[in-house]
């Protein structure tokens, strides 16, 4: 039985181009930049020089406080310099520009391939791992994985939700590690389980994946406490509180986090990570990325070196088209558009898309006509129509009332709307300005 | 000026000395124009409804039972001794916006000589066509009324079987301006004036 | 049955505001938000009830018997100010967040031309002190009514964009235009 | 570097439904009806339909251009809609200069003044009725009667609605069962063989377009249902109680506006709520008065008005009727 | 005297009597609560309730004014300084001295002197563009071209040039009451003192990057080198993170910067043409 | 301000009804037709005048704290007068205004210029502002009475010259709305530019 969240959602087209595409290994590139901020959070202090020589592996800049990760380098070589330089959010900011030499890990990685599905650590001990090894959600909102595993006084964890829905068009990273590191995941689920203490863990899978669902399933039997629960496709699925409410029933309140009911959810990358970190003391300095678009030659799922360059991923995917009129980093619904190609990959890259120019261009926006299709479409059960035109007119008090910081930013307003507004954008615009407010109020 | 209260009282009972005197007077002076301008006028909307007479119809003004328990004010018109029409103030609730009243004037014989709309609310433009001045006045409606005996001439507008031409687009006026003529013939005709 | 005949008429077909004109000014200005228009209807309300209950007691047993009913006007006025005053001062000493809510209007109304008009043509129309309260209650609904109705739709307003010269009052009166026109469906229901 | 790209904020996908293909999915949900009246009123539909469209088109245009200096903005569709369901609401032989004044108002009036598509609080295909029922009574009210094309434009040979036939007669104290036998029989009212406004006759070529309209997706059932169970229910419930004076609810829902304007009217999307809550209220509220007006008021037919009073609250029901939000709110220091 | 005329002002009168009284009761009830001077002091001001001032509107200005000890931060720049003094009178008060201003747009980007990168095409509103990235252009600090400046100046003294993309400013309709500045998310608009006949001298760049990347982005970047700040024989220009700054109120506008600038960052406006260009016909410079 | 100034800024400027949007009810109602708008309007011109010279005669003696009442029985009594004067000798247009002739009493220009102007100005500056004020009001009274004549009646001044009837939701409730929207808009549009 296929379940799903109760309100809103659509159904854009789903183009996994790249679902039949095993995952390739990118070679290592001979430069890479690394950004010190690729988490929500501080950014991380720099502890390398210019002229360092490191290996793979090997810390280069330290978390500054609790909310903050750690950055390891991805490569060995020497650090060639470290400057602000443009990265995947089209602002400039501090990173670590190493030139490759070889390959070369520090001795504490565990780089066989076997899989080690006992768990010596302890929950301490994990939440510990995760910590050092700059572990970060990799489904796109990168929060640093060590406080998600760490339940606060007061709060209680009965329920782990796996996040493999993969709802965005294009992307298939999940759905390829579901395939190929299946086992790996599920020990790392088993990870997340033991760290937060909990009897049962849910996966939830869109039914758009049949053989990632039969494969865990399967692989699930070997596991104790794990379930997968196969989920009707409709985007935004993977939205965490819409998730909660499909698998669980439960409703995480407003402005609420989903522990409040009693839920932690983690991205199925993010349990491969686990994984990685507690069996095989591995940092987060790779992961897989999708490169695909229509006209995009080889589509596929690459595993890269966090820093690597976006173009020389296009390169691998067979150069870009020349009919390209926008690359976007992420998924087409929540994904950022790429001003220029020559940026790094980091840690929160899920996927390349490559739109031709016909593609690219928003439509004409026309008049709102209250023809309410943004409501019916919200999954949070907001009127987009409502707080974009307050956002726009810059009444935020009411655009507050009409809880505007609820919306999640999935897009589906403007995904539906047949005036083509930019309707999102001025809720983002909104929402910002409402929560700076509220913090104002705070600090009043 | 400071506000205490023997000053407010007194200031403001000093205007109202001096408002009221001069009201006082206006009303005197006005009182008479007033009620003359009153009579006048009830006495123009009889002259319009009755032939020509002489004798002063508000005085001898009395009342007839219309046979739906209630009654109507009969002004008889008279020249010299003789009776030359009666004029009935008429009404009827059926009008598009409710109320309407009339002055209906009949010959002895029962035959009505004129009518005359003294108050309305019809809709401008339409039911208003039936009252002298109306937006646009159509004197035709009135005038097909006029030297017909309801005896033989049923108050009834064509849709509902009778003579009656009704105003285009003013059915209800129209019916409702029947039923207002047929309430003033009930009491001409109970009264037994006839 | 008459008394519901006289409510539908004095709310729906006869419409103070829309088909009587009495009350436009307050209908302009105080039709902003739907929480002040809401507020002012019953303010309106209340002081419409009782203002036409003294004033139809004082023409009844004062003005008739002393043959000065030409004083109306004038007596109306001073007493329905008063009255105001009055209300505003008892409302302050009873209740603070009845005052809050409605009190605040209380100085807007004397002014307001439904309270004296209303006074005015119950004595006009000859009804009875029964039939004059339920008039002026109605009354006062149907202007809280159109009231409530035009805020909800300036509410809305303020998120379109309006031609720059209609903004304000002509883009309000235009569409108190539309409303009379829909209401003027209700004709002849009474 | 090769090429120059975009940016823009997310979402990067955008569905294709577009407002131009809603307004001219409503129209091709009107052309049935459309086709019947010209059936059934011959030169005059074609006339009216022509007149009414060009005028609607060009009142927003010269408004745009020359009033208000902005970008025109006609081939959005929206005005040639308001131009459509205009002539469908006016007797096939109304004179050309009073359906100019209704598009001028429609238009001008209605839309442009509250600032154009997407502003206006109501209806302006109906305001531009209403303003014309009102200001020209006679020649709105002179219903052609359907004789295809055996008669010229201006010289049709007019009668009575089947309902103003109801409603006269029910006052005047004939009983129902006596009227019945003026008026056409439910078949032919189901089809459209009746005098009336040419785009409302035809009960089976608008249901026709409706149910496009809603496996279009471009409007949902609750309104135009709610309108006729409403209508249904009480004109049932009169009839129940006396079927000597009231009519059956059948007829009531076969003749006048009221498929038109449930279906196509009330559904337009500026001026009906945004929720199915208050959709339904929405419905609820215009098929009662439209009853009220139909069996107690002065006018025969009451869908437009019933629509227009209703769309004036639709303001307070988006207000007070919101989509059910997602997870309780709770108070945050 | 008939007696209804007695009776009207019998009846009058008592009535006079018991509002009198009433009203004093009343009146005992409310004191006072407003100052009488804000309703005079909103009188003298423009009412354009444009929040210039940083009130919500005139009155509640006028409200902040009578409360207000001196008039230190409270300048009505619409009025500008006749009205502040119109004021201090109503106040008994010393007006402080309010040199009027202008707003400057610090940026040069046109699409010559600034290279594409990319194309906005999300919502138009600076705002937005800013919350997404850096820009169409190289320079992350300049106008991002959507016009929410000259959308939120109420005096329509703004315009966005088609050809250079720039928003331009009507000195003659510019009353400086920021209401751009604040809308810019770049704060690239400045207030700035308003010389005789409009003339003005600023540095029209607000990059902070260094020379190389600021000069690759854009051809009139300020690219930090200092060359205007030795030059400037009264200290008006200072340097701070590799952007040279001229203080209007000290700046006598000798023109001795403009030459030095390498990559012409500093613009004159308003002033005479120092030597007639041989380009230029003759006659087009006496006229 | 010059006394000609005084007296015309009524006119346009700060015309009551067009500009400062007062006494909106009586404008409404009685403008079915140019002359009708006229008699109400020079009704209110002479309680203005007659209230606005004996409130600057009074504004000495009137403590502050009964300002208000005083002045309503200042105008109440002109209105007073007004209406007997007409009820006497111009019967038929009495009956038109019918109670928005008492209604005058509330009327917030009549109130408004005592208390914004009489109470702080000399005899004669009242006596001009309150003439200004009234013709500028009757003035709006009587373009939108002829507007709505015009539109609704297809006459002027009662003198037809169209034949058959105009748009007839102009002399109607609705139409009142609409057209007093649209003259202050225009009206908004000429004192912009």
């Amino acid at each position: 039985m296929f379940k799903t969240f109760p309100k809103g959602g659509i159904h854009p087209p789903e183009n996994k181009l790249t679902a039949d595409k095993p995952t390739a290994i990118l070679p290592v590139p001979a430069q890479v930049t690394v950004p010190v901020s690729q988490h929500i959070g501080a950014p991380a202090t720099p502890v390398v020089e210019k002229g360092a020589v490191v290996r793979a592996g090997q810390l280069i800049a330290q978390a500054k406080g609790f909310v903050s990760a750690n950055i390891h380098s991805p490569v060995s070589g020497k650090v060639s310099k470290i400057d602000t330089v443009v990265d995947t959010t089209g602002y400039k900011q501090t990173a670590i520009v190493i030139d490759v030499e070889g390959d070369e890990w520090v001795e504490t990685v565990d780089r066989s391939a076997g899989l080690v599905k006992d768990i010596t650590l302890s929950r301490e001990q994990i939440i510990e791992r995760c910590q050092q090894c700059g572990l970060v959600g990799l489904g796109g909102a990168t929060f640093p994985t060590h406080i998600k595993l760490t339940v606060p006084a007061g709060k209680k964890c009965d329920m782990v939700i796996i996040n493999g829905v993969e709802c965005e068009p294009y992307l298939t990273s999940d759905h390829r590690l579901m395939l190929e590191k299946g086992a790996e995941v599920l020990t790392g689920v088993s990870i997340i389980k033991k760290a937060l203490g909990v009897e049962s863990v849910i996966i939830g899978i869109e039914a758009n994946k049949p053989d990632a669902i039969s494969n865990l399933t399967e692989l699930a039997k070997g596991f104790e406490g794990i379930t997968v629960q196969p989920l009707k496709v409709k985007y935004p699925q993977g939205g965490e509180k819409q998730l909660i409410k499909a698998c669980t029933g439960r409703e995480v309140p407003s402005g609420g986090l989903p522990l409040d009911v009693g839920v932690v959810v983690q991205n199925v990358g993010t349990a491969f990570a686990v994984y990685e970190a507690v069996q095989k003391n591995k940092p987060l300095v790779e992961r897989v990325v999708t490169v695909t678009g229509k006209s995009v030659k080889n589509p596929g799922n690459f595993q890269v070196r966090i820093g690597t360059p976006v173009s020389a991923l296009i390169e691998a995917a067979g150069g870009m088209p020349d009919d390209t009129g926008k690359v976007v980093n992420g998924g087409p619904m929540m994904g950022k558009a790429l001003a220029i190609t020559d940026v790094p990959v980091t840690k929160g890259t899920s996927g390349i898309i490559l739109f031709p120019a016909e593609e690219s261009k928003r439509a004409e926006v026309l008049p709102c006509i209250r023809c309410g299709k943004c409501s019916s479409a919200c999954a949070m059960g907001l009127e987009p129509w409502l707080i974009s035109a307050l956002s726009q007119k810059g009444m935020f008090e009411k655009a507050e009332q009409e809880r505007i910081t609820d919306c999640m930013e999935c897009g589906a307003c403007a995904y539906i709307c047949p005036a083509k507004r930019p309707l999102l954008d001025y809720i983002r615009l909104g929402k910002a300005t409402v929560i700076r407010m509220a913090r104002e109020r705070i600090t009043k | 000026m400071e506000s205490s209260l023997r000053n407010m009282v007194l200031s403001l009972t000093l205007i109202s000395l001096g408002a009221s005197a001069g009201l006082g007077f206006v009303y005197e002076m006005t009182k008479a124009p007033i009620e003359i301008t009153a009579l006048n006028k009830k006495l123009n909307a009889i002259k319009q409804v009755v032939p020509e007479f002489t004798n002063n119809p508000n005085d001898e003004m009395f009342m007839l039972p219309t046979g739906e328990g209630d009654s109507l004010e009969v002004y008889p018109a008279k020249k010299g001794e003789e009776v030359v029409g009666y004029a009935v103030r008429s009404y009827t609730n059926n009008g598009f916006s409710g109320y309407i009243g009339f002055m209906v004037g009949f010959t002895p014989d029962g035959a009505i000589y004129n009518i005359n709309v003294l108050e309305h609310k019809e809709t401008p433009g339409l039911g208003t066509k039936m009252v002298p001045g109306g937006t646009p006045e159509k004197p035709e409606f009135k005038d097909q009324f006029k030297g017909k005996n309801p005896a033989e001439f049923a108050l009834k507008v064509k849709k509902d079987g009778g003579p009656v031409d009704a105003i285009t687009a003013a059915t209800i006026s129209s019916r409702a301006f029947c039923d207002g003529v047929q309430r003033a013939y009930n009491a001409f005709e109970k009264g037994g004036l006839k | 049955m008459e008394y519901i005949l006289l409510i539908i008429s004095a709310i729906f077909v006869n419409n103070v505001v829309l088909a009587q004109f009495l009350g436009v000014c307050p209908f302009l200005g105080v039709s902003n938000k739907v929480s002040t228009a809401i507020g002012m209807s019953g303010a309106v309300t209340f002081v419409i009830v009782l203002a036409t209950m003294v004033t139809y007691l004082i023409h009844v047993y004062v003005l008739i018997p002393l043959g000065i009913t030409f004083m109306q006007t004038i007596t109306f006025i001073l007493v329905i100010a008063a009255l105001v005053q009055m209300v505003e001062i008892i409302l302050k000493k009873i209740s603070q967040p009845l005052y809050q809510s409605l009190g605040i209007f209380l100085p807007l109304i004397t002014t307001n031309c439904a309270v004296l008009g209303v006074a005015i043509l119950v004595i006009k129309k000859n009804y009875n002190l029964a039939e004059g309260i339920v008039y002026g209650g109605a009354t006062a609904i149907g202007f809280g009514l159109a009231l409530v109705i035009m805020a909800g739709i300036r509410e809305q307003l303020e998120l379109a964009d309006i031609p720059s010269g209609m903004k304000g009052v002509p883009i309000s009166l235009v569409t108190a235009g539309i409303l009379a026109l829909a209401f003027m469906g209700f004709a002849g229901l009474v | 570097m090769s090429n120059i790209l975009n940016v823009s904020p997310s979402p990067h996908r955008q569905s294709a439904e577009t407002t131009r293909k809603l307004m001219y999915g409503v129209v091709i949900a009107l052309l049935p009806a459309l086709a019947t009246s010209i059936w059934f009123f011959g030169m005059g539909a074609i006339i009216v339909t022509l007149v009414s469209v060009f005028a609607c088109v060009a009142t927003e245009y010269i408004i745009q251009k020359f009033i208000l200096k902005t970008k025109p903005s006609i081939s959005d569709g929206s005005a040639v809609v308001t131009g459509l369901l205009l002539a469908f609401n006016v007797p096939s032989n109304l004179p050309v200069y009073i359906i100019i004044i209704g598009a001028i108002v429609s238009i001008g009036v209605a839309k442009m003044t509250f600032g154009g598509l997407g502003n206006n609080p109501f209806n302006p295909a109906l305001v531009g009725r209403v303003f014309m029922l009102i200001s020209f009574p006679v020649q709105m009210t002179s219903w052609p009667l359907p004789q295809g094309f055996n008669t010229g434009y201006a010289d049709a040979v007019t009668g009575a609605t089947p309902l103003a036939i109801m409603s006269e007669g029910i006052k005047n104290g004939e009983t129902v069962s006596a009227l019945m036998e003026k008026v056409p029989t439910h078949l032919q009212l189901f089809y459209g063989y009746m005098g009336g406004s040419m785009g409302e006759i035809a009960a089976a070529a608008l249901i026709l377009g409706g149910i496009y309209l809603v496996w279009r997706k471009i409007i949902t059932w609750h309104i135009p249902v709610t309108i006729l169970l409403t209508v249904a229910a009480f004109t049932g419930i009169l009839w129940g109680v006396d079927p000597t004076k009231y009519a059956d609810p059948l007829f009531h829902l076969l003749t006048g506006g009221i498929m038109l304007g449930a279906i196509f009217m009330a559904t337009d999307y500026v001026t009906s709520p945004m929720t199915a809550k208050g959709m339904v209220i929405y419905g609820i509220g215009i098929g009662v008065i439209t009853v009220l007006i139909r069996v107690w008021g002065a006018y025969p037919e009451g869908v437009s008005f019933a629509i227009l009073i209703m769309n004036a609250f639709v303001p307070l029901l988006n207000m007070y009727i919101k989509p059910k939000r997602f997870g309780k709110e709770v108070k945050r220091g | 005297m008939s007696s209804t005329v007695l009776l009207t002002i019998a009846m009058l009168s008592a009535l006079g009597l018991l509002a009198a009284v009433i009203l004093y009761f009343v009146a005992q009830k409310f004191k006072v609560i407003e100052d009488p001077r804000i309703d005079t002091v909103t009188e003298a001001l423009p009412g354009a309730n444009c929040g210039g001032c940083g009130y919500t509107g005139c009155r509640a200005f006028a409200e902040a004014l009578v409360k207000s000890t001196s008039f230190e931060g409270l300048n009505c720049p619409v009025g500008g300084a006749e009205t502040m003094a119109k004021i201090a009178i109503i106040l008994d008060r010393q007006p402080l001295a309010v040199e009027p201003k202008v707003a400057v747009v610090r940026c040069n980007g046109t699409p010559d002197n600034a290279t594409r990168t990319s194309y906005y095409d999300g919502a138009v509103s600076c705002r937005v563009a800013h919350a997404l990235y850096g820009g169409q252009t190289g320079c992350q600090y300049g106008c991002l071209g959507c016009g929410d400046c000259v959308e939120s100046c109420k005096f329509d003294a703004m315009y966005m040039d088609p050809v250079t993309e720039l928003p331009v400013i009507l000195d003659d309709k510019c009353v400086a009451c920021g209401a751009c500045v604040k809308a810019c998310p770049r704060n690239i608009i400045e207030l700035r003192k308003r010389n005789k006949k409009d003339r003005k001298i600023f540095i029209s760049c607000m990059n902070k990057d260094k020379g190389g990347p600021a000069r690759k982005a854009c051809k009139v970047a300020c690219i930090g080198c200092g060359k205007c700040v030795k030059v400037c024989p009264y200290e008006a220009i200072t340097m701070e993170n590799n952007l040279a700054f001229i203080d209007s109120t000290k700046c006598k506008l000798c023109r001795k910067c403009a030459p030095e600038c390498p990559t012409g960052a500093i613009l004159e406006i308003g002033f005479p043409v120092k030597e007639a260009k041989p380009a230029e016909p003759a006659d087009a410079a006496v006229s | 301000m010059s006394q000609m100034q005084n007296f015309t800024k009524g006119f346009l400027k700060e015309n009551p009804i067009l500009v400062l949007v007062l006494g909106t009810c009586p404008t409404l109602a009685t403008t079915s037709s140019a002359m009708n708008g006229l008699g109400m309007g020079f009704a209110t011109t002479f309680v203005l005048i007659g209230s606005n010279v004996v409130i600057a005669l009074m504004k000495n003696i009137i403590p502050d704290k009964v300002r208000i009442p005083a002045f309503i029985v200042v105008i109440a009594t002109f209105v007073t007068i007004v209406d007997l004067v007409m009820q006497a000798y111009v019967p038929s247009l009495y009956e038109t205004l019918g109670i928005f002739i008492p209604l005058i009493v509330v009327n917030c220009i009549v109130l408004g210029r005592a208390e914004a102007y009489a109470s702080k100005n000399s005899v004669w500056s009242s006596f001009v502002d309150g003439a200004g004020m009234g013709l500028g009001f009757t003035g709006a009274l009587g373009v939108l009475g002829a507007v709505r004549e015009i539109l609704g009646s297809g006459s002027i001044a009662g003198f037809k010259f169209i034949e058959g009837d105009g748009i007839l939701v102009f002399i109607l409730a609705p139409g009142a709305f609409i057209a007093l929207g649209y003259l202050i808009a225009i009206v908004n549009r000429i004192n912009k530019a």
